[in-house]
């Protein structure tokens, strides 16, 4: 399965921490464009907080809008980051050795960026940390505000889950990072360069006792990090579970069907930024086609499970067969605006994509696997989306209060801002650091065995 | 002083929609101006709406208005969910709501059923000769922070001190202990009192309407929210039914 | 090792292998063909015998009738007790030929052996198709019944034939797996046995034939996985859900399918553990073979956790009226304390004790938190099934909510003969084929030897092992 | 008496081997000398000394801190207001598990990253003799840090078991 060719360690930290040492030619073009979109984004945040959210498209009933929708997609995008090497790293399996930093460090970018929409959907962001179990006395430049945060709320279960996760997710990463940057330390020329990562270093040395903690501090941290995954999604899902008002959001399905489509979305989130990174940084000798295959293979199953999630809940919508439940799902099928996205969802979020993996060619070109992982998501944030928006639009017995939701520019503006946030923060971090750890690949080389049976080379591995 | 618990009584046989309550409503808790582009953004602010049914064909059709307040709901579905407790019951029965504490993050909005809180898009602003006319008693809310129907609390809570400082008893259905809507309901639709007290005006017809065969049901029972709002059906003698 | 000086290249160590020589492993076959000892039928005796009181009191449970369906609330737990532990088992052996982990070889023919419990399921089952009133009483379905298109017996025939299938599938899958040991047997008696060389069918190990046996095996793998969870998915609809008005639960289907995964993780423990005291099978069955059952039923003891809190916070946070029936029913009214030995025997047992290295690590410590999953299975299952039989469903509309809530069933002496003869009739079924089928898989065990290997790397000894597809 | 090191590279595993044993030999302790990869190796490939790492009750401690401290917040704001919301208890358990269950979580986290950077000693300020190649190039470094005195010995045995070449350096 694996066609394999010998690497000498000089050759790999040539290839690794060439884009660290100086930066590719496309970098700054690249860097510069998103930082555009981003500042375009800002200057909309600046409007909406200077005149208001009327700004926005937000009205009554519908709510809640576009920020919520990006923010559970971000915090699904994230989920498969730390998901994938999580399992990965457990399972031992050999291809975990390329993508873990690349998805912990699109785990980092996109709770970050999921963080920044709960600061864009909130009516008072300057009083945003009252939400935080902070402590209730006067901090600096805010009177206080004389009372604990209400521990029964999901809002409050949101940035405990959330802040434990992006902690633990910086404090995987830095850990794991440690043995790469002492390679670059030694790599990069005398200079305030050299200073930073020798700090950053710690004194790594390479001793064995240190390698042994390489060894198993991951695999316990991946064992804690698993736990924090299943339960961030779970809180958020339980943001919609838990209002009894709206349609089509109180089912007991939400928890495992938001962690299902957080895994489905965020692994093609991975595939896409490994073909991204295979495309950008040439690393054609470290990015196979068979781990795209392999991927693809994970990709076919948690697509049709997540499938079944969804089939699920929509029976048990309908099973009860309230009016206002069915006329919310009549409305979402038949009526023009939402049967379109319906249709279009349905279509990239499952049947193209999971077609398309079927056969054998597709998932081992990374070409392929680019394009249909880029349908996967959208599909996924019009899922979202037709979870939040419909629901509100609230086709109850009170006919006068129906709604409807438009997005407003300021909305897209920083739709927008978000993508172009996640994707300029994971180059800059593989500016500074490798996005593949050089010290796997090169171990990788040494515990590699070939066994021949007869006429078939069989690669094998060296375990514990 | 026994603990009261505040209730309403809305009876449709009487109520016919002139909105006189909604209009003293705005005035009495210096509710923001709203413009007709609110209208169209569907952003209106109003405490207490009321909503007409038409029921019926052509030849026979009956109009039924419905004064929709906040219901003040014992197990309400927006209290828990808010994470700075903006909005909580006290101890008189009421869903209180906190301007200073919210920071606007929506999620009550989404869980009532009745859909009865609304959210200040805008900064609101008044022409300088309406200044005067804001009544002291009531926070005049900023953007980004929600509010609904409060009982006028603050009358209560004035009347009340007032009661404590001077020695007197607040008598059932007072002018200066009624929300402003039930002072402006010109038909006597509107009645509060306190259903603690069993002689209270409010108490009778609970325990008259109340029954399984009485005039009273809630809105939307089976959200299991047990509203303090009692609504009476309109009586009907053309009709067999004796109300609908 | 040879090196090029520059630039330090490691290049990589071959390792010849071939089986030529290694003769199929002899030692097994004897464990195999050996006269089973006297308390291997003492257990085969015990069990025909409490299997015929089973069916006895299936028959007595017959004859009093069907229609008070609170009588049938044990019969119904017991058989369900079959499909949500035995037929679990496989599922095992599945899940870890995709995972390719290479520690499962031994015990992944005992999985596969459990698919024979499906016939006991059946006989157990037909009954209930009886209990089970037709939809015209009006009650909720998943067929969305509205009377002359949709046939008021279609929850009882769907459910029929995807169990059918279902066994099929196992019984199928069982038999392919085992047929190139039937071969190895039959060349082994050579020729004489006539069992084996039905059940062989012609096996002549050609490279075609072990291509087909790798695609058939891993389709069928994932059609059995299918139809595991739609049987469960039907029995936790149709069979539990519809019959408590007002329960609108849409995560109980996926919560019963990995009840069922986790029962058979269970029960697959305990029987491995009694192939590894009692089978003779010591130098097979090792302890990392205990040791990874027992990482696994701790994972799987995190999952129910994770499936109960779902559910619970939805119903408790909603706080509508059927929603506070439905917990008041199943969890904190009359049926308290089997919630709380449930839970504390499915979830609290295996996860604070398999937290500890030395339990989970250990020959002893797996099989003795299966056995408290499989005793905390059976109670979760009797709490669902027998308050949903025993609940009479009027409802008062003044308050929306259940006139009165059952209280436990007492168990009577037809019960018990039900409850034994679930329990034992799957468990004889697997001890007869187990006299023919070699319980643990010839023909994996030796295409280990093709792979993995200890060899020798600079001063250390390391694992070599090879990863084949 | 600042110790001082001396490192010796050398290209062959084996050879760094035969460099160890031969130390051993020397009456060098085993704490005295360490070997230095740029790759991680299966333990014991130099015949070095297997390090005993405790790093499994590191989660457990966090756990502890991290359930007392989810204690503290969730029942002390529930009884400091008891504010009645939405008819639920004030003391109400399903919340509270979710907080449980995510500041245990969080402090395991944190005490076991603590606990990795303390096993494998890492804030070592002063790295001694150190060779840029061991990390890039995939050499192996075996260094001896001991007294001024018995420097030039330990330098000699590398020499002599092969080693390209050796380096001095200053230990703490």
């Amino acid at each position: 399965m694996q066609e394999h060719q010998q690497l000498s360690d000089s050759e790999i930290t040539e290839d690794l921490t060439a884009p660290v040492i100086r930066s590719a030619r496309w970098f700054w073009s690249v860097v510069g464009s998103l930082g555009f979109i981003m500042l375009v984004g800002i200057s909309g945040y600046i409007y909406e907080l200077y005149s208001g959210l009327g700004v926005t498209g937000v009205q009554r009933p519908v709510y809640w809008g576009a920020y919520i929708t990006n923010f559970v997609f971000w915090i699904g995008i994230s989920h498969a980051g730390i998901m994938v090497s999580a399992i990965l790293r457990l399972t031992q399996a050999e291809w975990k050795r390329p993508i873990t930093r690349a998805a912990e460090v699109l785990t980092l970018f996109s709770l970050i960026a999921a963080l920044s929409n709960i600061m864009f959907h909130v009516g008072r962001p300057w009083r945003i940390y009252w939400i935080t179990p902070l402590p209730p006395i006067f901090i600096g430049f805010d009177f206080a505000r004389g009372i604990w945060p209400n521990v029964r709320s999901p809002f409050v279960w949101d940035p405990v889950a959330v802040g434990t996760y992006l902690l633990s997710t910086i404090l995987f990463v830095y850990t794991c990072l440690i043995p790469d940057i002492a390679l670059v330390r030694d790599k990069v020329k005398a200079g305030p360069a050299k200073i930073i990562y020798s700090i950053l270093a710690l004194g790594f040395r390479g001793t064995p006792r240190q390698w042994k903690v390489q060894g198993t501090a991951p695999i316990l941290l991946s064992a804690l990090v698993l736990p924090i995954f299943v339960s961030v999604h779970s809180i958020v899902s339980w943001d919609f579970a838990v209002s009894i008002a709206v349609e089509g959001w109180h089912s007991t399905i939400f928890a495992p069907y938001f962690i299902i489509g957080a895994i489905h979305s965020g692994v093609s989130g991975v595939v896409t930024l490994m073909a991204g990174l295979l495309w950008l940084y040439k690393l054609d000798k470290y990015i196979k086609p068979d781990h795209f295959d392999a991927i693809g293979r994970l990709l076919v199953v948690v697509a049709t499970i997540w499938f079944f999630a969804l089939f699920l809940e929509w029976v048990y919508a309908l099973y009860p067969l309230e009016d206002p439940e069915i006329a919310l799902r009549n409305m979402q099928v038949s009526q023009p605006p939402w049967s379109y996205l319906f249709i279009v969802f349905l279509l990239t979020g499952f049947f193209i994509p999971v077609g398309a993996w079927l056969f054998k060619s597709v998932r081992r070109n990374p070409m392929w696997m680019f394009f249909t992982t880029i349908l996967v998501n959208i599909g996924m944030w019009l899922e979202r989306f037709l979870i939040i928006v419909p629901g509100l639009s609230r086709r109850t017995e009170l006919s006068f209060n129906w709604g409807t939701y438009t997005p407003s520019l300021v909305e897209i503006g920083l739709v927008a801002f978000t993508f172009a946030f996640v994707i300029c923060g994971v180059l800059v971090f593989a500016r500074i650091f490798p996005l593949i750890p050089p010290f796997d690949i090169k171990e990788g080389m040494r515990f590699r065995h070939v066994i021949k049976i007869g006429k078939k080379n069989i690669s094998a591995v060296v375990r514990e | 002083m026994k603990q009261s618990k505040w209730g309403m009584v809305v009876d449709l046989d009487k109520c016919n929609g002139c909105q006189a309550c909604v209009v003293a409503c705005q005035s009495e808790n210096n509710i923001p101006l709203q413009k007709k582009s609110d209208y169209d953004e569907n952003r209106v602010i109003q405490w207490i709406r009321v909503e007409r049914y038409w029921e019926g064909s052509f030849p026979d059709v009956k109009a039924k208005f419905i004064p929709i307040m906040c219901q003040h709901c014992d197990e309400a579905p927006c209290e828990p969910v808010c994470p700075v407790f903006a909005s909580y019951h006290n101890n008189e029965g009421l869903n209180v709501q906190v301007y200073n504490r919210c920071i606007g993050t929506r999620f009550c909005a989404n869980n009532c059923p009745y859909q009865v809180r609304f959210f200040n898009f805008w900064e609101a602003e008044w022409p300088d000769s309406l200044k005067n006319q804001l009544n002291p008693d009531v926070t005049v809310r900023s953007r980004g922070i929600m509010e609904k129907c409060t009982f006028c609390v603050q009358k209560i809570r004035r009347t009340k001190r007032d009661a404590k400082v001077n020695g007197f008893e607040v008598e059932d259905g007072a002018r200066e202990i009624n929300p402003a809507c039930v002072n402006s309901c010109n038909t006597e639709a509107l009645i509060f009192g306190d259903m603690n007290n069993p002689e209270s005006k409010i108490s009778r017809i609970k325990a008259k309407e109340g029954k399984k065969d009485g005039r009273g049901y809630h809105l939307m029972e089976h959200y299991g929210t047990s509203p303090n709002v009692l609504y009476l059906k309109k009586i009907d003698n053309s009709k067999k039914t004796k109300s609908h | 090792m040879k090196k090029i000086k520059n630039n330090l290249i490691f290049t990589e160590r071959v390792i010849e292998r071939s089986l030529g020589k290694v003769p199929v492993n002899k030692e097994l076959i004897n464990i195999h063909n050996r006269k089973r000892g006297n308390t291997f039928n003492l257990f085969l005796y015990i069990t025909a015998f409490l299997s015929v009181i089973g069916v006895v009191g299936i028959i007595l449970r017959i004859m009093n009738g069907f229609d008070d369906m609170s009588a049938w609330s044990y019969y119904v737990t017991a058989c369900m007790f079959i499909f949500t532990t035995f037929m679990g088992a496989p599922m095992f052996s599945m899940a870890t030929k995709v995972a390719r982990g290479n520690w499962r070889r031994p015990i992944s023919r005992m999985s596969e052996i459990f698919c024979i419990s499906g016939i006991a399921g059946l006989i157990f089952f037909i009954p209930i198709l009886w209990v089970l009133p037709s939809l015209e009483d009006g009650r909720k379905t998943l067929w969305f019944f509205d009377p002359g298109k949709v046939p008021a017996y279609s929850p009882h025939i769907w459910t029929t034939l995807a169990l059918i299938g279902f066994v099929l599938t196992a019984l199928t899958l069982l038999w392919l797996n085992a047929r190139p040991d039937f071969a190895i047997l039959r060349d082994k008696s050579k020729g004489k046995s006539k069992i084996y060389s039905f059940l062989a069918h012609g096996w002549v190990g050609s490279t075609h034939q072990w291509g087909a046996l790798r695609d058939r095996v891993s389709v069928l793998g994932i059609f059995y996985f299918m139809l595991l969870l739609t049987v469960l998915y039907f029995f936790a609809s149709d069979f539990l859900m519809a019959l408590i008005p007002g329960w609108v639960d849409s995560l109980y289907p996926v919560t019963l399918s990995h009840n069922a995964i986790q029962g058979g993780v269970a029960i697959l423990t305990i029987a491995v553990f009694i192939m590894w005291k009692w089978g003779g099978y010591q130098n097979f069955i090792g302890l990392d073979q205990l040791w990874g059952l027992g990482k696994l039923l701790f994972g799987i003891s995190l999952l129910w956790f994770w499936f109960f809190i779902s559910s619970l916070m939805v119903l408790w946070y909603g706080k509508k009226p059927n929603e506070r029936d439905v917990l008041q029913l199943l969890m904190f009214g009359k049926y308290l304390p089997i919630f709380i030995f449930t839970f504390f025997f499915v979830c609290i047992v295996p996860f604070f004790s398999l937290t500890l290295d030395s339990i989970r690590k250990s020959y002893y410590g797996p099989p003795i938190i299966a056995i408290s999953v499989l005793i905390g299975n059976f109670l979760d299952r009797f709490r669902h099934y027998g308050s949903a039989y025993s609940l009479d469903r009027t409802i008062d509309d003044a308050t929306h909510r259940f006139a009165s809530l059952p209280d436990i069933v007492i168990p009577n002496m037809v019960d018990l003969m039900v409850i034994f003869g679930a329990v034992s009739m799957p468990l004889f079924f697997i001890l007869i084929i187990s006299k023919y089928v070699p319980v643990i898989s010839l023909w994996e065990n030796r295409e280990y030897l093709l792979y993995g290997s200890h060899e020798k790397y600079y001063k250390t000894e390391v694992l070599v092992e090879g990863k084949p597809y | 008496m600042a110790n001082k090191s001396v490192l010796g590279l050398f290209i062959d595993e084996n050879e760094a081997g035969d460099a160890l044993s031969s130390l051993r030999k020397a009456k060098y302790q085993d704490n005295e000398f360490e070997v230095m990869t740029g790759t991680p190796y299966p333990h014991g490939t130099f015949g070095e000394a297997h390090p005993k790492l405790r790093l499994h009750r590191f989660p457990i401690f966090g756990a502890v801190i991290g359930f007392t401290v989810a204690l503290i917040i969730t029942v002390g704001t529930q009884l400091a207001y008891p504010l009645v919301t939405g008819g639920k208890p004030v003391l109400s358990i399903p919340p509270m598990l979710v907080i449980f269950y995510e500041m245990t979580l969080l402090f395991s986290v944190i005490v076991t990253v603590f606990g990795a950077l303390f096993e494998s000693r890492l804030p070592k300020i002063f790295m001694g003799a150190y060779d840029e190649r061991i990390m890039t190039e995939g050499y192996i470094g075996v260094v001896v840090s001991v007294p001024i005195d018995r420097i030039p010995k330990a330098e000699q045995i590398l020499k002599k078991s092969g080693a390209e070449s050796t380096k001095r350096g200053w230990e703490e």
